[in-house]
């Protein structure tokens, strides 16, 4: 039988990025709103210090959550993201232009980070189009209607959650927590996971992996997660 | 007299047709759920990556991986599927959802559509407002007819930031149901609103 | 609770058809090979007696198989696909000059097809570059690469199958007979899926849908599948 | 003497690094499969939509729901996962795939290879052999040094149509193997094969 020893399995968060952080660097960081965030991973990468960093990510955690733990610090120099609403000190840092602040349509960000991943350099859409998105781009009409033309977007290291997770790398979400998750661990020039259930190879369904393990570097099992509610509802009935 | 936010929801609920997909921006277009008819078949979107979206959870049934895309805590149903944030929006970008309701700070008589930004005020960001407009086959904007400070809100041109030009396509607000086709067409006026107030509450043209 | 009828489940090819066809039109045909053919749909198309068809399909079938019989009844005047060369009925066709054809690379046609569902109306990739497929198109260097433009794809009617599915539309296909199933799923104005299983509304776990059901227009089970296999290779051990 | 095609794939496996994720041609290249160093971890990508490929089946095993490239019943491994063409060639394209190998008609010394069709000839289809050369990092050509006929295979200009420009890396062939590094390098001659009898085999120059 073959090797079966992937050597991408870590045993905490700190060893899965030894050697692949540096200052300046660009980091997409996985989640929407406080759900499905890469929890350890993020406070592992606060700790390490590094900083000057570019990151990708649909929002920028609230204060305490997410990348609200990287804006205390300081670490984060720019941002890109489609909607920054909840987290104040985001506002204040902006504001006195410590952060530079890229704002993308959700989709357009999203369908980026997956041309990235798939080796597109550049596509066309007609999101933004007539808006201040569209400044600057290239503008094309393709049978009779107006499209701008967004490029793909690559990271230095890509942090993702999964649910469960197997030690060739491949991956399983849950629910609503997939969101940027899976293009994310495609468009990273290395990528770390990190899951809640940690399988030997072999316990995953293969038609079922989101993610197959050739997008997954290294992979820990996070703990302690406190998957916050940003945003508590409930029926009144 | 005009009608109040329930019976803006209860009339934009009835452009939900049956077997129609729908996404229901964040604010009052998510109330629009509580008045779909049952009789129909309507299945709601969350562009966070999911299809099928149910009720909120009843208290302690809250479930932290599943959120809506204003981040509060929804349930599933049985016909539900979940799927990533570029898939989600590949299904918004290539015209398959039927319907997008959507708040609007202004709408111009072109159907351009101004939600997103205040110059001069700190900018949260568009989130995926410009996708659906872009990409949603018809686009519905529920919202006040008038500012609080009084000023029309459907207008000549907008002059906020716009989030997508010539993409809205009904306008419902509590004074009436407008239609953007060549200009602006008035469909409906909502119970004792005359004419005449309509016109002075409005500063573009109005179709009858 | 809401009304659960999504009335797209029928009896019969022919009945998920009705009304679907007309004469000069673009189908996509899903399929592999002979792994994964709409076998009962693509009966009830020749059947139908439907002519001078656009076919989008990675292959042509073989003789009796797949979009072969559509050859043996001269349906199709066009076919844009990466390989057809297990078809002498093809061959014989094309040097007659009763089919024209379009060769893609098999990964821009994917993805021309992934961006026709998802509204992207043209991409740039390096692939054909320097070669015959690049002829006639727009050129544009990227940080100092070479891309050529390729189009979206879509089709009036694409013809899908998965392994099982469900009333609402749901679909989850097996093995590698996914291919290009899901991708043109999405790319129709109108798709109708085959199953080998069909499902109630509820009997699929969400997290495991490959084709949200808002993909699929018509559903129906298939019967008798031949599932041919096209090169039977067993190990010597 | 020159190597026969056992040897020459046993010489190609040796490129095979632990931990490679790799893609194998139609033809002589899946032949490579046999012989990969157990101790290495090396996983087999069928751009059909499959990672982990395994061997084929046991007689009475075969599934007409799990075939390569090549339209072969295959197996599947404990690490298999599927997916769909387009997140295939995403894959392929995106530069993920570690090598790839593929079977030659011509290589010229600039890397530029044809192997997909000879005018005048019922042509068949590139498959997936343009976005292989065009998005997997390293790209291994097998094939026979001559065609049946004697003429090169390696040669100055490909007056074949191009399959990808300056794509190819390494050649190995029954005479030895070749590094494509601003002209035809050689790495390596195959065992009582003469220098001279190399170069009167090889219409471009070579590198010693």
């Amino acid at each position: 039988m073959k090797n079966n020893d992937y050597k991408k399995f870590y045993n905490s968060p700190e060893d899965a990025l030894e050697g692949l952080l540096f200052d300046g660097m660009t980091i997409m960081s996985g989640g929407f709103g406080l759900c499905g965030l890469p929890e350890n991973l993020i406070l592992s990468l606060r700790d390490s210090g590094v900083k000057n960093l570019t990151v990708i990510s649909n929002n920028a955690g609230t204060e305490g959550h997410g990348l609200g733990l990287l804006l205390e610090t300081k670490q984060i120099s720019k941002a890109i993201s489609s909607y920054v609403g909840e987290n104040k000190l985001f506002e204040k840092q902006y504001l006195s232009k410590e952060i530079e602040l890229e704002f993308n349509p959700q989709g357009t960000l999203a369908e980026r980070i997956r041309a990235g991943g798939a080796g597109i350099p550049a596509f066309f859409t007609a999101t933004g189009v007539g808006t201040l998105v569209s400044k600057n781009k290239e503008h094309k009409t393709i049978k009779g209607k107006e499209y701008i033309l967004e490029s793909g977007l690559i990271s230095d290291l890509s942090l993702v959650k999964a649910w469960k997770g197997d030690k060739a790398g491949n991956l399983i979400y849950r629910k609503t927590a997939r969101n940027f998750n899976p293009v994310m661990a495609t468009a990273g020039k290395n990528t770390v996971a990190e899951v809640e259930e940690i399988c030997e190879v072999g316990e995953l369904d293969p038609d079922q992996i989101h993610t197959p393990g050739i997008y997954v570097k290294r992979i820990i099992k996070g703990l302690n997660y406190s998957k916050a509610i940003e945003n508590l509802t409930l029926s009144e009935d | 007299m005009s009608w109040n936010r329930a019976e803006m929801c209860k009339r934009a609920a009835l452009e939900l047709k049956d077997g129609f997909y729908v996404n229901l921006g964040i604010g009052m277009p998510t109330l629009v759920a509580n008045y779909i008819d049952k009789q129909k078949n309507i299945t709601l979107q969350s562009e966070n990556g999911m299809l099928g979206m149910g009720p909120f959870p009843k208290p302690g049934m809250q479930d932290p991986d599943l959120i809506n895309a204003g981040k509060q805590t929804i349930t599933s149903l049985p016909e539900s599927s979940y799927f990533s944030s570029a898939d989600s929006f590949a299904m918004i970008r290539g015209g398959h959802i039927d319907l997008s309701i959507l708040g609007a700070m202004q709408v111009s008589k072109q159907g351009d559509l101004a939600n997103w930004m205040i110059p001069g005020k700190m900018v949260k960001g568009m989130g995926g407002a410009m996708d659906l407009v872009a990409g949603v086959k018809k686009v519905l904007v529920l919202m006040d007819h008038n500012a609080k400070d009084g000023s029309p809100k459907i207008v000549n041109n907008c002059d906020l930031p716009l989030t997508g030009k010539k993409v809205v396509d009904l306008i419902i607000t509590n004074l009436g149901v407008f239609e953007i086709n060549q200009g602006v067409k008035v469909k409906e006026i909502a119970d004792n609103v005359t004419k005449e107030s309509l016109i002075n509450k409005t500063e573009t043209e109005l179709l009858f």
